[in-house]
């Protein structure tokens, strides 16, 4: 089996505004495995970007804080397993850390580069952070590096600037950066989001092939369930803050077995088959905090019933990988709480 | 005229050494004890012999004849001299470049023997050809040294000699050269100031090889014959003067050379005095004169006053055609209280127009006296028991006569309130108010005089004589009786009959009251301990000839 | 299947995209919500404190102190502080105290005057240019560029210089000179904000371009107009000062602050006071304008700059 | 972007006719006259009506303004009515001292203002950004005459650490060359007269300085505050690289249009502004010589006085447009 | 087939791109180039294409709130590009819009009471009182409570203030509807709540759509008819099924391939496009989309295809199909 590179327990991080404290990750736990690539997925403002903000180190501080659990970073150094917590680890190995080990692409391709310097520029910096290369070598790793993220006329490429470049060509430039240093974890906050569809296939080609080829480990971040089921071998939904249900992409997929999965899935308008009516959850997607106790999901589900208003539901494995936060659940024989398997 | 007066042969020598005994005397006697000890000689002299005259403003223009600011002539005194000189304390006048002169023919014509040996900073030697040069080129508005195309004008002259060539009043009908060093001026009219015009900067000689190699341009290239020599001017910050080696006085000028420094804050210039940066400095805010007195490093240096500041009526607007009005608010005015405040001290209460060492000054004049209730009491007799109220005009720069004008202003502002008398204030810039107050659209003003050779005439003349509306005669006084004293005493030429004619018209100018005469100021100057020899004159400015930095 | 196109969509969704945090049935309005931003502002809180103190002062002057602010006191010239004189005397002996709570009134009317003058004009400039745009647009501005690239203090003095120095006309110089700035910020806030989208959902229902104007655009424009208004206060009452000080505003015996310097400034060494106490009310009054205004920015319109 | 430089000084011909325009007007409307100025309270009413005369000052206005504008084309700025000296050699000194205590006034204000935004900016709410911010907001409230009579006072009177006027000392006047005396003092080998120009510069340079300086810190603030928050300076981060070079070199230069902009106006404003710090500094500067004229009715001064400053002012505008694209790429004319 | 509630003829749109300081035009964004259609009454004719293309600018021409360059547009029968602007006016009761960004397309300083009644007001529709009445019963219908008249924009979430939007063209009762995006912005699980409602009111009031958006699957489930566009052109026209199930334009083919789907049982050949989306400043020559084209010809480099009928109802531009 495959061992987890990167396993986030009990993530806690919370945003002290003037309106009050905003939980917006609490309590998560991922775990991403060697090569694997792990879906995120949820609405806006449930916490997805804040989640992957956490692992790097770039929740903005102040409002943000990280405050409680951990994230383990998991290495192979010399044939020893070594294992850091990002959340203690001091800034300057954090620093080592990211951008080389773990690299992360952003959703707006057109505003994640910055329009004063370079494409070459931008790519020798991460490499000369990392690598102890001269600046011929370090040019030619960027020339390299555009050829790989499929970039025509690379060489002209590298002294041009991000304005003169389209969405796509400036999202695979955001990638050579990521993989400069051929990371070991990728994480990518929405990738294609910005991008039509044509693009949106390109990149996400694109990934798939730096996967597949690199041994890269994706955490792919997204709301979108088609680019899941593209993409992703495992996915984590969550909803305000919270993950609701984890599993491998086919059974999230055919067999969701949370309310809100469900509905999620049911909703989306199909390509194959023409229904006459949406499904649809009523009401709307609850900012985090907003709703204390109980199950964040309880007033939009159609299956609540009163404890749901009132305790928390905790994460529950269902079957071999494939965990649920709900009550509707529990009365199952096998259950193990996944909760308290975490972190272990 | 008074120059006939002098023995012109002795005076030569007389006046050097007088003229420097006076001086440490004079200004021993001023200063406080701390320099009261020294005499003479009883000090060695500084190895640096650069003076530097602190100053508010720059010249405007190094042509003296063409400016009438005192900035400027400060600056060519030094650089240019006249045919006559003034005492070093007086309008007295001696020997300048003329060594002598005769008058003929009851005051119609002056021949003038001129020094021999005198020679331009240009090398080029001074004779009577030059002299005529210079005073044709200021009559002659199309000599080709008059530059009228490039604006300049010489207004004094016209002032002083009654017009320009070809006007009616102009008094010089011709002038000739008798010789290399001997010039004959020839009147058409007699003119009782003629001699102590020729001590007036105003009337200094300019090589005429200056005028040939610069130009227009002699503003900024001045040559003459003085004790210094011009070097460089920097606009708004210094003109730098070099001693003239070749001065035809032997010895003279004691000092290296003269830097006229432009400092326009007040206090800046005190810092920089008390620092050491600069040696003499003008106008002092006579709040800080106590403190100077007081700093042993440092002495006052005071100008003997030559001028009036007053407080005019517009005799053509109602309620100021009303004499009894007037006469009751010149009982109102706490020229006292104006004078420690504004002053501090340095300043006499005036009670006629001319400065009290004039000829012809009327000590019998019995003053107006503060007396608010006497004031009231009159305004109530003259009708204006209720109230009154009216436009206080004040000018908004700071004049010789009149250290701050606005301050005064608010001074008499509160002086008339006691009295019932509602003063509003109003300033306005000083090209306008000049040309506002000419035009009589005032109520009451503010104004001064300064003299310049020492005539009362000057003072009379323009500020009384109904010739002058409008011009200097800003109260629109008008009196047939005082206009023909004054005509009469402007032609003769005996002084003593001059000077009764001006006592006459002083005490019927007293009883009409066309102003409140206010102050004689005392400007005062500081300076630093280590000069030596420094006499302020009464005109505003004085050669530095004298003048020596002690260590 | 979808993928969405977040055309405004922050990424970091901040404060103000926060659901609603209020009972059901309450209705905030935009202004009430900046109220409540601004209260949180300690800055602004002093600001206001600040002005507040001030326009107290400018009221109840005359409850404040026995002096009168004109009458002469030669005996007590130059006085230093004292329980009799709180901030001391002047050369002329009047109580500086006294003058410098008169001199309030002056300065916060001058402030007021202002920037209501230029205010009014220079929102009528921009507008003008902003909605009719071509040759309107073009000749105001180059009006606008002209008076801008001016020295704006040499101005001020050639207008007073025309006018007469008075309180009055030094106002007027400090409206017009004032102009140019309102006139450019209504302008490019009225073509900003024609180009909203909300503008031409009023267009598609068929409203008028008057009634667009004025029940759209312009109460969109002003909140900068108003943190602008607000700053403008503190420099209106700076150029007052300056024009003062060179003898170019308020008359004698009217206590104005920066003439009041200006008169004492050769006491500075014999009478620190007379130039200390003028010149800390200038500021603090100032200040107190711009802390307000700063908060007033970040309450109203984050996004605005200087 | 040569062709847009061109174009740019071509669109300054309008501006300076209006300009001229505008300021012959209003000088024509204020009242008095400069020969009554000229020659003072003493003057007779035939003397100040010959010297109108003789400046032309009693043709028609139109006649004067084409008269000047003809000479301006041929690049001569007239004659002062006053002093008779050609402004066109007169006025460099003037300048010359202005620009030299501007640009002092506007590196100090640059320095102080720029770091002070950046490392506030950086270490948003901490003692640091508070306290300067404060002091910042301070400096924007303050009248600099005030600032300026204060600082002569502890430092010149009081201390006497620092000259209170001038631009050098008078006994030792600096030879000019180019009238910088900074520049002058290094051209003649003189380093003592550098020393002595460098102190007479500080006081009157902090003087000026002090507002451009705070609104440049509050300016770079905001506008890094802005920047720090972007998403590609998260993107600088995210490759690890050091908080220096993400601060200083992708922030800062991301941030310094605006905070240029504001530089550009500033330098503009104070050169023509500086009147009052010119004049508690004894400082022989371009806004005091206007400043007199005015006073003073000098028409020619007056009106090329102006039209120089602006022309200036407009000028570092250019330079500072085309300095934006030396630093953006996306800026292209 | 019934005559068309709105026919758009040779619609252009370009805009100027103007540089310099002089403001002087120095060339055109070719936004919208020659495009037309007609839209049935009661009918739902989605528009696709990717960012750019030009579908909100051709929702825009068409009712006028952006002057289009040339072309027709003929609504009920009569040509309202030929309207002066007070008539122009009067016609947009009958014509409305729906924004696709909820956050920008409502005045944030009014009242949802005034955003929905400024509409009736400006038609002199009821006095006050009917307004009112008629405002909360408009808000009911769009699924918000009557008492949220009251309050602002702000204090509502995206889903919520698209509502309002809806409501806001629904209350002069118009004939069309362009809906220029509005479920783009919106999460998925309220974007079904409001293409139900969409679907709802048009059976309702007997609306017309014309759905403007780039996400295929929610134009498919929504319209009738589909047109797709690229650069400002019209590539291809067709009914919905007929669209999917034989999409002819290469264009529409790699378009409908790229989109990804939820099912992970119908992985599918990919048709990946090369390269990006020529800009609409300087659209290529021939067949916009030649640059990109799988299957390109020759002839498509030089003569730009014309907007054909190929089969019934389904009308396509490109070379492929010429012939025929
Ligand atoms: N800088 C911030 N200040 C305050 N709150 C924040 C900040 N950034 C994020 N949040 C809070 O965190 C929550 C989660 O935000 P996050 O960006 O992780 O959402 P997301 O799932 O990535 O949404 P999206 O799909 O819109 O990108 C938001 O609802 C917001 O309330
Ligand atoms: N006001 C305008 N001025 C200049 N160009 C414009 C303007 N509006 C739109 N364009 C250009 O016209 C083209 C079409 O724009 P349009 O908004 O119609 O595209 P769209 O298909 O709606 O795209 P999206 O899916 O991003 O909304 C774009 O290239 C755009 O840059
Ligand atoms: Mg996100
Ligand atoms: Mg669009
Ligand atoms: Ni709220």
């Amino acid at each position: 089996m495959k061992k987890p590179v990167l396993e986030i327990n009990h993530l806690k991080t919370h945003f002290f505004t003037d309106r009050g404290e905003i939980p917006a990750v609490d309590d998560v736990s991922v775990k991403i495995y060697e090569g694997e690539v792990l879906g995120i997925v949820g609405e806006s403002g449930c916490g997805k970007s804040v989640t992957s903000l956490s692992v790097m180190g770039l929740v903005p501080d102040p409002p943000g804080k990280i405050v409680g659990g951990e994230i383990l970073f998991r290495q192979q150094e010399g044939g020893q397993e070594r294992s850091e917590n990002l959340v203690t680890v001091k800034k300057k190995r954090l620093r080592q850390i990211r951008g080389n080990q773990i690299a992360m692409i952003f959703q707006e391709p057109m505003t994640s580069l910055d329009p004063l310097f370079t494409i070459g520029y931008q790519i020798i910096e991460a490499v000369k952070k990392h690598k102890k290369v001269t600046k011929k070598e370090a040019r030619q790793i960027a020339i390299d590096k555009l050829i790989l993220v499929g970039i025509p006329r690379a060489e002209e490429i590298v002294d041009e600037y991000p304005h003169q470049l389209s969405g796509g060509m400036r999202q695979r430039v955001m990638i050579a950066i990521a993989m400069s240093c051929d990371p070991e974890v990728l994480i990518a906050d929405e990738p294609t989001t910005a991008l039509d569809v044509t693009i949106q296939a390109q990149i996400l080609d694109l990934m798939k092939k730096l996967n597949k080829e690199n041994g890269t480990a994706i955490m792919m971040i997204t709301h979108d369930l088609g680019v899941v089921a593209e993409m992703c071998d495992r996915v984590a939904v969550m909803y305000a803050g919270k993950v609701v249900e984890e599993g491998d992409v086919r059974t999230i997929l055919k067999d969701p077995k949370h309310p809100y999965t469900q509905g999620l899935i049911r909703s989306l308008p199909k390509m194959n088959k023409r229904e006459e009516r949406l499904y649809s959850i009523p009401g709307n997607v609850p900012k985090p905090g907003s709703i204390k106790i109980g199950c964040r999901f309880a007033p939009r589900c159609s299956e609540a019933f009163n404890r749901c208003y009132e305790e928390n539901p905790d994460l529950l494995e269902l079957r071999d990988g494939h965990t649920c936060r709900c009550f509707l659940y529990e009365k199952e024989g096998d259950l193990v709480n996944a909760d308290a398997l975490a972190g272990s | 005229a008074c120059g006939g007066n002098n023995e012109p042969a002795d005076a030569d020598t007389n006046n050097n050494d007088a003229g420097t005994n006076n001086t440490s005397d004079k200004t021993n006697n001023e200063a406080d004890e701390s320099s009261g000890e020294n005499s003479e000689g009883d000090y060695s002299l500084a190895e640096d012999q650069t003076l530097i005259f602190a100053r508010g403003g720059d010249s405007v223009s190094l042509d003296y004849a063409s400016v009438t600011d005192g900035e400027s002539s400060r600056v060519t005194e030094q650089i240019y001299e006249s045919l006559l000189k003034f005492d070093e304390d007086s309008f007295e006048i001696g020997p300048g470049l003329a060594e002598e002169w005769e008058v003929f023919d009851d005051g119609l014509r002056f021949v003038f023997q001129l020094r021999e040996g005198v020679t331009f900073h240009d090398g080029t030697d001074f004779n009577a050809e030059a002299v005529k040069i210079n005073f044709e080129r200021w009559a002659d508005p199309d000599h080709e040294y008059h530059f009228a195309d490039e604006g300049y004008t010489y207004s004094v002259y016209g002032t002083q000699f009654g017009g320009f060539k070809g006007d009616d009043g102009h008094v010089i009908e011709e002038i000739n050269v008798l010789g290399e060093h001997e010039i004959e001026f020839v009147l058409n009219e007699s003119l009782g100031a003629f001699l102590q015009n020729m001590g007036m900067s105003y009337f200094s000689i300019t090589s005429p090889a200056a005028f040939e190699e610069h130009g227009s341009a002699i503003n900024e290239n001045p040559v003459g014959t003085g004790p210094f020599k011009f070097v460089s001017w920097s606009k708004d910050d210094s003109i730098v003067l070099e001693k003239n080696e070749d001065y035809w006085q032997e010895g003279y000028p004691k000092l290296d050379g003269v830097i006229f420094q432009v400092i326009p804050d007040n206090s800046a210039r005190l810092t920089a005095l008390r620092s050491g940066e600069i040696d003499i400095m003008d106008g002092l805010n006579p709040d800080d004169v106590e403190q100077i007195e007081s700093d042993p490093g440092l002495a006052i240096f005071e100008r003997e006053t030559n001028n009036i500041g007053y407080l005019g009526f517009n005799l053509d607007k109602e309620p100021f055609d009303n004499a009894d009005l007037r006469r009751a608010l010149n009982h109102a005015i706490d020229k006292e209280t104006l004078i420690t405040v504004l002053y501090a001290g340095l300043a006499e209460p005036a009670k006629n127009i001319i400065p009290p060492s004039y000829m012809g000054y009327n000590d019998s004049i019995d003053p107006y006296a503060y007396d608010p209730d006497l004031a009231r009491e009159l305004l109530d007799e003259a009708g204006f028991g209720d109230g009154l109220e009216f436009d206080l005009w004040t000018m908004p720069v700071a004049r010789p006569y009149m250290p701050d004008p606005e301050r005064a202003a608010e001074v008499m502002q509160a002086n008339l309130a006691d009295v019932g008398v509602t003063a509003n204030i109003v300033s306005m810039e000083w090209a306008t108010y000049l040309e506002r107050t000419e035009q009589g659209e005032h109520d009451i003003f503010m104004l001064g005089w300064s003299g310049t050779n020492g005539d009362p005439d000057y003072f009379f003349g323009n500020l009384l004589h109904s010739d002058a509306i409008p011009g200097g005669n800003r109260s629109f006084y008008g009196n047939d009786e005082v206009d023909s004293l004054l005509n009469q005493a402007k032609n003769s030429v005996d002084e003593d009959e001059r000077a009764e004619l001006y006592r006459e018209v002083q005490e019927i100018v007293h009883e009409d009251a066309p102003m409140i005469p206010l102050v004689h100021s005392i400007p005062v100057l500081a300076g630093s301990e280590r000069v030596k020899n420094y006499v302020p004159h009464l005109s505003t400015s004085e050669p530095l000839t004298n003048v020596e930095l002690a260590e | 299947m979808e993928s969405v196109t977040p055309v405004k969509k922050q990424p970091m969704p901040g404060p103000e995209n926060q659901e609603p945090h209020l009972t059901e049935t309450e209705s905030i309005s935009p202004w009430k919500e900046a109220f409540w931003q601004l209260r949180k502002n300690k800055l602004a809180l002093v600001g206001l404190f600040i002005i507040i103190f001030f326009i107290m002062i400018a009221i109840f002057a005359p409850f404040l102190t026995s002096y009168s602010y004109q009458t002469l006191n030669a005996a007590d010239r130059l006085q230093g502080p004292s329980a009799q004189y709180w901030f001391g005397t002047d050369d002329l002996g009047r109580d500086i105290f006294t003058r410098i709570v008169y001199g309030a009134r002056i300065s916060l009317m001058v402030g007021f005057f202002a920037v209501t003058g230029a205010l009014i004009f220079g929102s009528f400039l921009g507008i003008l240019a902003g909605y009719f745009g071509r040759w309107v647009d073009m000749l105001i501005s180059r009006i606008f560029d002209i008076m801008l690239a001016f020295p704006s203090i040499l101005l001020a003095i050639a207008i007073v210089a025309i006018l007469g120095p008075s309180l009055q006309n030094a106002l007027i110089a400090i409206a017009i000179i004032n102009v140019p700035i309102f006139g450019r910020l209504v302008r490019s806030k009225v073509i900003s904000i024609r180009q909203e989208e909300y503008i031409m959902a009023a267009k598609a229902q068929g409203m008028k371009n008057g009634r667009i104007l004025f029940h759209h655009v312009l109460p969109n424009s002003l909140a900068p107009i108003i943190v602008q208004a607000t700053l403008g206060f503190g420099t209106a009452i700076l150029e007052a000062a300056a024009l003062g000080f060179l003898g170019l505003g308020a008359q004698p015996p009217t206590p104005e602050w920066g003439r009041m310097l200006s008169d004492s400034r050769q006491y500075i060494q014999s009478a620190p006071w007379t130039v200390l106490f003028p010149g800390l009310s200038i500021m603090l009054v100032v200040l107190g304008f711009n802390m307000i205004g700063d908060g007033l920015r970040d309450a109203l319109d984050p996004k605005m700059k200087n | 972007m040569i062709s847009y430089t061109i174009r740019r000084l071509l669109m300054l011909i309008p501006v300076l006719i209006g300009m001229s325009l505008i300021t012959f007007s209003i000088i024509h409307l204020i009242p008095g006259n400069p020969a009554q100025t000229i020659l003072g309270e003493q003057a007779t009413p035939q003397a100040i009506e010959q010297l109108e005369e003789q400046l032309g000052l009693n043709q028609p206005y139109f006649v004067q303004y084409g008269n000047y504008m003809m000479g301006l084309l041929q690049g001569d700025l007239g004659t002062s009515l006053r002093t008779k000296a050609s402004i066109s050699s007169e006025i460099w000194p003037y300048l010359a001292a202005t620009i030299e205590l501007t640009i002092f006034a506007m590196v100090f204000a640059v320095i102080v203002g720029v770091n002070a935004g950046i490392i506030s900016a950086w270490k948003q709410n901490s003692l640091f950004d508070y306290t300067s911010m404060l002091i910042a907001l301070i400096g924007v409230s303050m009248p600099i005459f005030w600032l300026g009579l204060l600082e002569q006072w502890i430092f010149a009177q009081n201390l006497g650490w620092l000259p209170a006027f001038g631009r050098g000392n008078p006994r030792d006047p600096v030879e000019t060359v180019t009238n910088f005396y900074l520049l002058d003092s290094i051209i003649n080998g003189r380093p003592d007269q550098l020393w002595t120009s460098f102190k007479h510069l500080i006081l009157p340079g902090v003087a000026l300085g002090t507002i451009p300086m705070a609104i440049i810190a509050r300016m770079t603030r905001s506008s890094m505050l802005e920047v720090l928050r972007s998403d590609y300076i998260r993107t600088v981060e995210a490759k690890g690289s050091h908080t220096l070079s993400v601060v200083y070199r992708h922030g800062f230069k991301n941030a310094v249009i605006p905070v240029l902009t504001v530089v550009g106006l500033q330098t503009g404003t104070l050169l023509g502004g500086a009147i009052l710090t010119e004049t508690i500094f004894s400082w022989p500067g371009v806004g005091r010589y206007v400043y007199e004229a005015i006073g003073n009715r000098d028409y020619p001064v007056i009106q090329s006085g102006i039209i120089v400053i602006a022309t200036i002012f407009v000028f570092i505008n250019l330079i500072v447009d085309l300095l934006y694209t030396y630093i953006d790429p996306r800026i292209k004319y | 087939m019934p005559t068309p509630l709105l026919e758009v003829k040779g619609l252009k749109k370009y805009f100027p791109v103007t540089g310099g300081i002089f403001s002087r035009k120095v060339g055109e964004v070719k936004a919208v180039n020659d495009v037309s259609f007609e839209v049935y009454e009661g009918e739902v004719l989605g528009i696709v294409g990717e960012s750019g293309c030009g579908k909100s600018t051709t929702g825009k021409a068409l009712l006028r709130l952006i002057e289009p360059t040339e072309g027709e547009v003929i609504f009920n029968g009569e040509n309202i590009t030929k309207l002066d602007r007070e008539a122009m006016r009067l016609k947009r009761r009958d014509m409305q819009i729906i924004f696709q960004d909820p956050y920008a397309s409502l005045n944030p300083r009014h009242k949802v009471e005034k955003i929905l009644s400024e509409p009736l007001l400006i038609h002199g529709i009821g006095d006050k009182e009917e307004r009112k009445r008629k405002v909360r019963e408009i808000l009911e219908i769009v699924g918000l409570p009557g008492e949220h008249a009251s309050r602002y924009p702000h204090q509502f979430s995206g889903g919520q203030r698209q509502r309002i939007g809806i409501a806001r063209a629904l209350i002069v009762n118009p004939k069309l509807i362009v809906c220029d995006e509005p479920v783009s912005a919106l999460d998925v699980s309220i974007q079904s709540q409001i293409l139900n409602l969409m679907e709802d009111l048009q059976g309702q009031f007997g609306l017309t759509y014309l759905f403007i958006a780039h996400d295929l699957s929610v134009v498919k489930h929504i319209s009738h008819r589909i047109g797709v566009m690229y650069l400002g052109k019209m590539a291809e026209l067709a009914p919905n099924e007929d669209l999917y199930s034989n999409p002819l334009h290469p264009y529409t083919k790699s378009l409908l391939s790229a989109v990804p789907n939820p099912d992970p049982d119908l992985k599918t050949d990919r048709v990946i496009l090369e390269g990006d989306v020529p800009s609409p400043s300087n659209p290529p020559s021939g067949c916009a989309f030649h640059t990109r084209c799988p299957e390109c010809m020759d002839i498509c480099k030089e003569v730009d295809p014309e907007f054909k009928e190929f089969s019934d109802n389904h009308f396509v531009a490109c070379h492929l199909f010429n012939d025929k």
